[in-house]
């Protein structure tokens, strides 16, 4: 697997929120507006690279993994809290508005699936050059997803979206031109829950399809043969 | 009808029946629904028209409306087949299968539960809510979890309520005309009283909109179809008769609402009897009992499934109306039974051969507390007893 | 006593755990396949929730403020809520096999389950004294078994309807949950005349 | 080995809680101060919307269903403008709202700054857009239009506004605040006159008692002791006034108003420019009910001292 290979196949292979459904309480509580998605990438995509990173330094050194082995599971939960809990400082001291709105999320983060999944799956057996390429590609992946979902969420609900603090696009001419107003219904919690099956199912038609046309194509192979 | 011959419990039986299949059944709810779709056209168009306040084509606009519901929800589901099954979306199978999923049904019972003033977009929305999500995404007729109609009645009111009350329809010229025939609603009164606290008598509920005479044969404001007690009723009676529904569902519901607002009404001063009657002459009601809880798909299947769920609905209704800040309790009450006529539905199944044994014995006792305590419920907080409760929780405070 | 009644409504009902809060929606659409694993879920959630809450509030006010180390607490509560999850699941073990079999599959599951933490960390924010904290742990928990049971039944259903390929599973069962907030939201007046 | 293996783990568990525990310490260091900094900032960014806060002193009183930023002018410490920020129960969770009141009990503005409504029912609130008949004086509110559960809240808010703020414009603020020991001195004619060189007779009226200094059967002095009501207890003054009606001197003996008040009082820090003729008062500057008190006292000083240096008395 090339470094571009482990990169890209956690923002489309095996996307943690579209493929594996992992880290759904999150991206369904902070995706009502673009800046908030936004915001929680960073968080994700800090926690998760150092986090990938220090746990793979400590167990490519075999000294130490040996030792750390029968209590790795306490061992990653402490990194990984430690560092969700400098993000929340970090966030509180500098970017306080969004602190505000992330709320309790940004503590949760330490109870994300993705982020222990990773440690446990690839960071503790690969080098650390390819641990922070796959926590970087896992975070990103994790970001876009909650990115379209907020786009999705954010424009149907207010016809705006807001990139970050006054950066606002306002879009709602497109509603105008329609003649009805933005659905509220989209900012509450039953528009995140149908926004998200919604793509889900998208996701899941799309990729069925494609799956078809292998499947025809390793056909036409065959049948050429 | 293949597909209902696999056990799936609704139709089993009558399509056992001789020449009881799927086609009369449609079509004998549909003539059930003539009445209903006559009055109303009659009261919102017909007679608008009479007292000309609009021209012959607004006059049409009720038909209209109500048979774009149904129109919506056939071209709807239609689009749906075609897009999903691929290998057969002819023409000939498309409609076999339309008439066997009664596509037309949701639509037109949507509309019939959407006032006049609804634009016709609104419709389209609930009609895709009702038609698609509400019935295809679950796995198509027969497997619908909430009814179709109720689902998109339910998200509409709740999402685009107001363009339902703000806009005029297709034909906005005779809006404030319209306005006139289709006012505020008895409930929409009746929820201001509930709000401030303050007494109703027959005076104020009853006298702006006539007499009680005038509820029953429907020339109050309210939904397209539920406000004519008597179109309903006509309509009810063709389903009983031609044995399409079962007779006590509607009464149980009924007189639940009505026995439970009595003893209300008793409670809070007003003795008379005018006021349970009022009780289930407004809102959906009598609509809902008639056309809605007796739907095969989403309300238990068996007698006894269906007194507990007509029980339950109306001592829900009830409570919703009075206690809960929703001057409307039926759409609600009916939608949350909806989740809840499984479990009924199975259990009293068991209860129904095995009689009262385990575990059928347990989970009728379980739904009789919470029956009681819902009952008591209802009754307390909507006359307000809180204030008599008040010692209890201070000795508790205390302790 | 009227202010517990209303935290006890309102955490069952109007600031559900699932349907507003959004936490625990892993098992919410993973383990809610039947309705006895909902059942078993439910009440395992319950029971940690309580003993997890109650230990949590105790250590942040009597040793993270007295010791003005209160930036700590999400670490010390993760550590706190994994190593109580593995005793409980040894002492049930040993004391009660019964009880184990009943709910020791859906214990390691818990401890990564974000509702755990998040009414640990709720309780905080929330400013709850000790009793408040009980009421509010106890509804919450029985709000999530409510809403899990009542989605175990129709995924039941579900299960043998044939619901489009690309809906089956997950967006099916955020579709019917989203119908469920809107129900949901509708109970609001429902015990106003309390306050 | 294999037994210490599992000791080994622990201790390599403990280090690393230890190097993380210092490490978020030494970070909880750095940040500490932005953090508080930031918290106070975005705790009054929704007053800059009314008030420039620089101009004034802001103090903050926390109540149990809200706060009232109180800012005072910065020259002479008088309440400018007070800034509610209640709740109340919403349709959902509870609905918080900013109302901006001026001295002149005119509403400055007001806000909306958490809700969590339905939509249809938020939406209205957000965008202030629930037709509030804004009087331009708090006593008078009109009834808002709209959604009913939410504006019920928001309608409490503004009632509870209403009630309260006339009197916390008058001192009523502190009133939630703990209550100081009351402030008594003991005060005799000595501190005023020397009482040996003076016939002193004691005669109450019905304010108080008035002290009368004669010499030779003359009236010299007078020493009134008076008392009236204050905001919270009654305020006892001894006011000496010569024959010519000059003004000796004054103390406050008793008083148990509140901080803020209470002090000035005690302090003669109301600025009372007494003239030396009685009859010319000026205003007095500083706390309102409580100088209304001592206001109180001169002007029934100011009405009887002439009658009573011409033989008033003796009637």
């Amino acid at each position: 697997m090339t470094k571009k290979e482990n990169f890209l196949k956690g923002i489309f292979k095996e996307n943690p929120l579209f493929v594996a459904l992992l880290g759904m309480c999150p991206s369904l509580a902070v995706t009502t507006s673009v800046e908030n998605a936004l915001g929680m990438t960073i968080a994700v995509v800090f926690v998760m690279v150092l986090s990938n990173f220090l746990i793979s330094l400590i167990m490519s050194n075999e000294k130490l993994a040996a030792l750390v082995k029968p209590v790795r599971i306490p061992v990653y939960i402490v990194v990984i809290a430690t560092l969700v809990t400098i993000v929340e400082m970090l966030m509180h001291a500098y970017l306080i508005s969004l602190y505000k709105s992330l709320g309790i999320f940004i503590p949760l983060i330490v109870v994300n699936c993705i982020i222990l999944g990773r440690a446990e799956a690839f960071a503790a057996e690969n080098k650390p050059t390819d641990s922070i390429i796959d926590g970087l590609g896992m975070a990103l992946g994790f970001g876009v997803a909650i990115l379209i979902v907020s786009i999705f969420r954010e424009f149907l609900g207010t016809g705006l979206l807001t990139i970050w603090g006054d950066l606002q696009f306002d879009l709602n001419f497109i509603f105008d031109f329609l003649r009805i107003s933005p659905l509220g219904m989209f900012t509450q919690p039953a528009g995140a829950f149908i926004s998200l099956g919604f793509i889900l199912a998208i996701i899941a038609a799309v990729s069925a399809k494609r799956q078809e046309k292998q499947i025809n194509q390793v056909k036409g192979v065959k049948a050429n043969v | 009808m293949a597909r209902f011959a696999g056990g799936k419990a609704p139709f089993l039986r009558i399509s056992d029946q001789k020449g009881k299949n799927t086609n009369t059944i449609m079509r004998d709810f549909l003539i059930a629904l003539l009445p209903v779709v006559l009055f109303s056209w009659y009261k919102n168009g017909i007679q608008v028209f009479l007292d000309g306040n609009i021209n012959f084509f607004e006059m049409l606009y009720p038909l209209f409306l109500i048979i774009m519901g149904g129109f919506l929800s056939v071209v709807m589901e239609g689009i749906f087949f075609y897009v999903t099954d691929k290998k057969n979306n002819n023409l000939k199978s498309i409609s076999h299968k339309l008439t066997t999923s009664y596509a037309v049904i949701p639509g037109i019972i949507l509309a019939l539960l959407l006032p006049i003033y609804t634009p016709i977009w609104v419709l389209m929305v609930a009609t895709f809510i009702a038609t698609i999500i509400g019935k295809m995404l679950f796995g198509g007729f027969g497997h619908n979890i909430f009814n179709p109609a109720l689902l998109g009645y339910v998200i509409v009111g709740f999402t685009l309520s107001g363009f339902i009350t703000d806009a005029g329809g297709v034909f906005n010229g005779s809006e404030v005309l319209i306005d006139s025939y289709a006012s505020a609603t008895p409930l929409g009164i009746f929820a201001q009283f509930s709000n401030t606290g303050e007494a109703f008598s027959f005076a104020t509920l009853v006298e702006p909109y006539g007499n009680l005479w005038n509820f029953f044969i429907g020339t109050i404001p309210g939904g397209l179809g539920e406000t004519s007690a008597l179109a309903i009723l006509i309509g009810g009676i063709w389903l009983v008769a031609r044995k399409i529904i079962k007779w006590y569902t509607p009464v149980i519901y009924i007189g639940t609402v009505f026995i439970l607002s009595w003893i209300i009404g008793i409670n809070v001063g007003e003795s008379g009897i005018w006021f349970p009657t009022y009780s289930i002459l407004t809102g959906g009601v009598m609509f809902a009992a008639v056309f809605m809880i007796t739907e095969p798909v989403t309300t238990p299947t068996n007698p006894l499934g269906k007194v507990v769920f007509a029980l339950f609905l109306g001592t829900l209704t009830v409570l919703f109306r009075f206690v809960g800040n929703l001057p409307e309790g039926v759409a609600t009450s009916l939608i949350l039974m909806n989740i809840f006529a499984i479990p009924i539905d199975t259990y009293s199944g068991i209860i129904r051969t095995r009689g009262f044994k385990k575990p059928g014995l347990s989970f009728a006792s379980v739904l009789f507390v919470i029956f009681i305590i819902i009952v008591a419920y209802t009754i307390i907080a909507s006359v307000n007893m809180y204030t008599a409760f008040l010692p209890i929780i201070n000795i508790w405070q205390v302790i | 006593m009227s202010d517990l009644i209303a935290i006890a409504f309102s955490a069952f009902i109007l600031q559900n755990i699932i349907l507003t809060q959004f936490l625990g929606i892993c098992p919410f659409i993973g383990v809610s396949t039947k309705r006895s694993s909902a059942l078993g879920m439910g009440f395992a959630v319950i029971f940690v929730m309580l003993i997890s809450s109650s230990i949590t509030w105790l250590l942040y006010h009597y040793v993270l403020v007295e010791f003005d180390i209160t930036y700590l607490r999400t670490i010390v509560f993760i550590l706190v809520i994994a190593a109580l999850v593995q005793m409980v699941e040894t002492f049930l073990k040993k004391a009660s096999p019964s009880l184990y079999k009943a709910l020791g599959i859906y214990l390691p599951l818990i401890t990564t389950n974000c509702a755990i933490i998040g009414v640990a960390l709720l309780n905080i924010s929330n400013e709850y004294n000790f009793v408040q904290m009980v009421v509010y742990t106890m509804f919450i928990g029985l709000g999530f078994l409510f809403v899990i049971y009542i989605f175990s039944m129709m995924r039941e259903k579900l299960d043998h309807a044939p619901v489009p390929k690309a809906f089956k599973g997950a967006p099916i069962a955020l579709i019917v949950a989203a119908i469920l907030a809107i129900i949901f939201t509708r109970f609001g007046g429902l015990i106003e005349w309390i306050s | 080995m294999k037994n210490n293996n599992g000791l080994i783990s622990g201790l390599v568990l403990l280090s690393l809680g230890l190097i993380c525990g210092l490490l978020l310490a030494f970070v909880n260091e750095l940040t500490v101060e932005r953090i508080e900094a930031e918290e106070l900032r975005l705790k009054f960014d929704a007053i800059e919307e009314f008030y420039d806060i620089a101009n004034y002193d802001l103090e903050e009183i926390v109540l149990e269903n809200g706060t009232i930023y109180v800012l005072k002018s910065q020259s002479n410490s008088e309440i400018e403008h007070l800034v509610y920020s209640f709740r109340a129960k919403g349709y959902g969770e509870d609905v918080e709202m900013l109302v901006a009141v001026n001295k002149d009990l005119s509403v400055e503005g007001y806000t909306v700054t958490y809700q969590n409504e339905s939509p249809g029912i938020g939406t209205k609130i957000v965008g202030n857009d629930f037709n509030y008949n804004q009087a331009d004086d708090v006593s008078t509110f009109d009834s808002i239009g709209g959604a009913t559960v939410s504006s019920n809240a928001v309608k409490a808010i503004f009632t509870e506004v209403s009630e309260r703020a006339q009197s916390d414009f008058n001192g009523g603020l502190y009133d939630d605040e703990p209550i100081d020991e009351p402030n008594e001195l003991e005060i005799t004619v000595d501190d005023f006159y020397d009482s040996d060189l003076f016939d002193i007779e004691e005669v109450e009226i019905e304010q108080g008692t008035i002290y009368i200094l004669r010499q030779d059967n003359q009236i010299e002095h007078l020493v009134y002791v008076i008392s009236t009501p204050g905001y919270h207890d009654q305020i006892e003054m001894f006011v000496a006034v010569n024959k010519d009606l000059s003004v000796e001197d004054y103390i406050v003996s008793y008083s148990n108003e509140n901080e803020g008040y209470g002090t000035k009082i005690v302090d003669r820090d109301f600025n009372y420019s007494v003239a030396n003729d009685l009859s010319t008062f000026d205003s007095i500057s500083g706390a309102t009910v409580s100088s209304d008190a001592v206001r109180h006292i001169f002007s029934i000083i100011a009405e009887r001292t002439e009658d009573d240096f011409g033989g008033g008395l003796d009637d």
